[in-house]
């Protein structure tokens, strides 16, 4: 069983390479979802009978907390490849899907936070749902806060690793006993066993919506990911002749 | 047997170093009364109001003295090369970490817990709440001073580590402070109480399970950066 | 599958929810516009540190050479 | 008959530190009886090394092998082997000179070769005195007491002749040589001459050993 695809894919050159050759096309594909899929649930779904037309935000805060959710397992995932293989590329995605998650899972509870003005009258209820997506978020918070606090790369990004695990094995144990307590929030509309309980008309832009952000958590990961990559292989060649590229462009741009 | 590894004799040594500063364990002590004194005066004093409350200002203050005294579980030993020592003598490191661990509970946790009850008298809390209240503090507070112990290990070569140490730590304690007060207000309902403290008590076989595995690989990784 | 507004207004303010609505596609294009914008301008910089480093290097050589 | 492996053998190890080599395939060779001396300007990695060899770091690639047998194998045997003196005394503060010997060598505190160790590096009144009130180069002869009683085959000493008068800095010596004499090896790194019988310089920078012998003692 030969590795060696495992660690070339694992090398920053070729993740560099080649996402450059597909990214634009996930970037349109992001696009066109994200805004088809918005119209489309903004305009063109019916509404819903006892919330009007505010029901319309969960095209937004639905795909967010899946994000939110999914994001920090990518990021704890990342780490532990990165602690067991000690491949510097899931080091910087860990890194990058930090403040990526943080963003999302803020998303969410701002979104969660207008929807639930016009639907139960407060901007904050402590339903099960927003509190465990507050907790998540001060989990982000936490790995990102011990990602920068140490002035050497290679352990900050070790410490960040185990916290991250450490955080991943908690969100159940957290999304449980927050559950357990404080049932109040409308039973998650999509749970794979039962039949979604919103008319197909409203769930299929949902459906775009979701995979839409998917795209995009992966397009703007992506994108920082090649940052990282390229300031941390700052003296390699191939680097190095990239900076002299994108030079003589900008200069032949401003003659 | 070389008596300096492995869990009796590190809990030895810190029960001994600890003993040299008998004042220190009082801290998180007046702290944790101070601080719940600090309710009443903020809210009402009108007893009525603050039975509801009291199991879970007392869980609250509690973890706040726990965190107050995490920072010094390993910073002493890394300032002055013990922690290092510790690191490369012939033992498994997830031994001395436990000895240290149960040293810093017996002397946080457990006196928090023998001084619940009179904190109980100050919140008025109902009679039927005294007997859970300790129970559950007994457990939970095993539980965080495991969580605190890791949040100390991550931040222990940092200078003005203290506050990151709260800030990663605080998230992890949220199961522990809502099963821990539910176990008195259980008992308060007239329910039976040892469902939550079954499950505090899961936690806490868990924290131990692994914890102190977490914490000896982010020393090994700290300690030396 | 049609229309559900009868104008452009009333897609405003949605029976009266519109607010809300708009907010939260606002706030939500915003955070994710910046969310792509911010890689984009950072790579910027990074080239522009890279080249500085690189001349900084060049000076340093021709300068050693002189020196030898 | 193959010949015996050495005590302690290094191949090619590599150690990196934010995409800075620290280390650069060093290899080493160290057998019973004998002192190897790490030289080198500061910051050229000598501390990084020595904790290489105690395995408080782990290397980037390259391993380390004692008696023939890699760290990972013998990791509890090659530990209570191994005695290391770091820049830090291990002393704790609140504890008597005494009893943190008795901590750090794992011996009962009544025993009478605590005290005689502590005689030798003239802490005789000192011994159930809190350590706060000494000074930072008797704390520091607090920790080499334990040359004097230790039975570790090898020593790993960083800097021991830091902080010490020259009445201090031969006594290292002397236990030293006792040591080496006895069967026993040691790696320590330090900017002075170390007046031992025969001494293998290791330079980091350029990689080289040099055998001196100083016939003289």
């Amino acid at each position: 069983m030969n590795w060696n695809w495992f660690y070339r894919m694992g090398s920053p050159r070729w993740f560099y390479e080649t996402t450059s050759r597909w990214l634009p096309w996930l970037g349109a594909l992001t696009f066109i979802l994200l805004v088809g899929g918005l119209v489309w649930g903004l305009a063109f779904a019916p509404q819903d009978a006892k919330q009007g037309n505010s029901f319309r935000i969960i095209y937004l805060h639905v795909p967010a907390s899946f994000l939110a959710l999914a994001g920090y397992f990518l990021m704890a995932a990342a780490g532990a490849i990165g602690l067991i293989w000690k491949m510097k590329l899931s080091y910087m995605v860990m890194k990058c899907a930090a403040p990526l998650g943080a963003v999302l899972t803020f998303l969410a509870l701002f979104t969660g936070a207008v929807w639930g003005k016009p639907t139960w009258g407060s901007y904050w209820v402590w339903d099960a749902r927003v509190t465990s997506m507050l907790i998540l978020l001060f989990l982000y918070l936490g790995v990102l806060a011990l990602q920068y606090a140490f002035n050497s790369k290679d352990v900050g990004n070790k410490a960040s690793a185990i916290l991250a695990l450490v955080g991943t094995v908690n969100i159940p144990i957290i999304y449980k006993s927050v559950d357990w307590w404080f049932t109040l929030h409308q039973p998650a509309t999509i749970t794979f066993t039962q039949a979604p309980s919103m008319h197909p008309a409203m769930f299929q832009p949902l459906l775009v919506m979701i995979l839409g952000f998917y795209c995009f958590y992966a397009v703007a990961l992506i994108l920082s990911v090649r940052v990282e990559i390229l300031a941390r292989e700052r003296k390699t060649s191939w680097v190095r002749e990239r900076v002299k590229q994108a030079a003589q462009n900008s200069l032949g741009a401003t003659l | 047997m070389i008596s300096n590894t492995g869990f009796w004799a590190f809990l030895r040594r810190d029960l001994l170093l600890i003993n040299r500063r008998r004042g220190e364990v009082a801290s998180p002590l007046i702290f944790f009364i101070m601080a719940a004194t600090f309710v009443p005066l903020g809210t009402t004093p009108d007893a009525e109001l603050l039975k509801d409350i009291a199991p879970g200002i007392i869980w609250v203050m509690a973890l706040l003295a726990t965190l107050l005294s995490a920072e010094s579980l390993f910073a002493s030993d890394y300032h002055d090369g013990s922690l290092e020592q510790m690191l490369i003598s012939p033992q498994l490191l997830v031994m001395p970490v436990l000895g240290k661990v149960t040293a810093h509970w017996l002397t946080t946790g457990l006196p928090l817990t023998l001084v619940s009850p009179f904190l109980g008298l100050l919140l008025s809390l109902p009679a039927a709440g005294y007997l859970p209240m300790m129970a559950g503090l007994a457990v939970g507070t095993g539980c965080l001073s495991l969580l605190a112990a890791l949040g100390a290990a991550l931040t222990v070569s940092l200078q003005k580590g203290g506050l990151l140490l709260t800030l990663i730590v605080m998230p992890l304690y949220m199961p522990v402070i809502i099963f821990g007060s539910a176990t008195a207000q259980y008992s308060i309902q007239g329910l039976a109480w040892s469902g939550p403290l079954a499950i505090l008590g899961a936690m806490l076989a868990l924290a131990i399970a692994l914890c102190p595995v977490a914490i000896a690989n982010v020393l090994r990784l700290t300690t030396i950066n | 599958m049609k229309f559900q507004f009868d104008n452009f207004s009333h897609l405003l303010n949605m029976d009266g929810h519109g607010a809300y609505v708009w907010a939260a596609v606002a706030v939500t294009v915003l955070l994710m516009t910046w969310l792509i914008i911010n890689p984009l301008l950072q790579r910027r910089d990074v080239f522009e540190e890279i080249a500085r480093e690189v001349s900084r290097e060049q000076l340093r050589q021709d300068a050693s050479r002189e020196g030898a | 008959m193959v010949a015996e492996p050495s005590l302690l053998s290094v191949k090619d190890l590599c150690f990196e530190r934010d995409d800075t080599q620290v280390i650069d395939s060093v290899c080493l060779d160290l057998s019973d009886g004998e002192l190897l001396q790490i030289e080198g300007p500061n910051g050229s990695g000598k501390t990084t090394l020595l904790r290489l060899l105690t395995s408080a770091l782990t290397p980037t690639r390259g391993n380390i092998y004692y008696q023939g047998r890699t760290l990972s194998d013998c990791r509890f045997e090659y530990l209570s082997e191994l005695l290391f003196l770091g820049h830090q005394s291990a002393v704790k503060v609140t504890l008597s000179a005494e009893e943190n010997l008795s901590w750090m060598t794992g011996r009962s505190r009544t025993c009478e070769e605590l005290l005689s160790a502590l005689d030798s590096v003239e802490l005789t009144g000192y011994s159930d005195v809190p350590c706060y009130r000494l000074s930072a180069g008797q704390q520091r002869r607090v920790a080499l007491a334990q040359l004097l009683i230790s039975n570790a085959k090898l020593w790993i000493l960083d800097e021991p002749f830091a902080a010490l008068d020259s009445q201090g800095v031969s006594l290292v010596e002397q236990c030293m040589q006792k040591h080496l004499d006895g069967g026993g090896s040691v790696v320590l790194s330090t900017h002075q001459p170390v007046s031992i019988k025969a001494v293998r310089r290791y330079s980091l920078m350029d990689q080289s050993i040099r055998e001196q012998f100083n016939n003289d003692l």
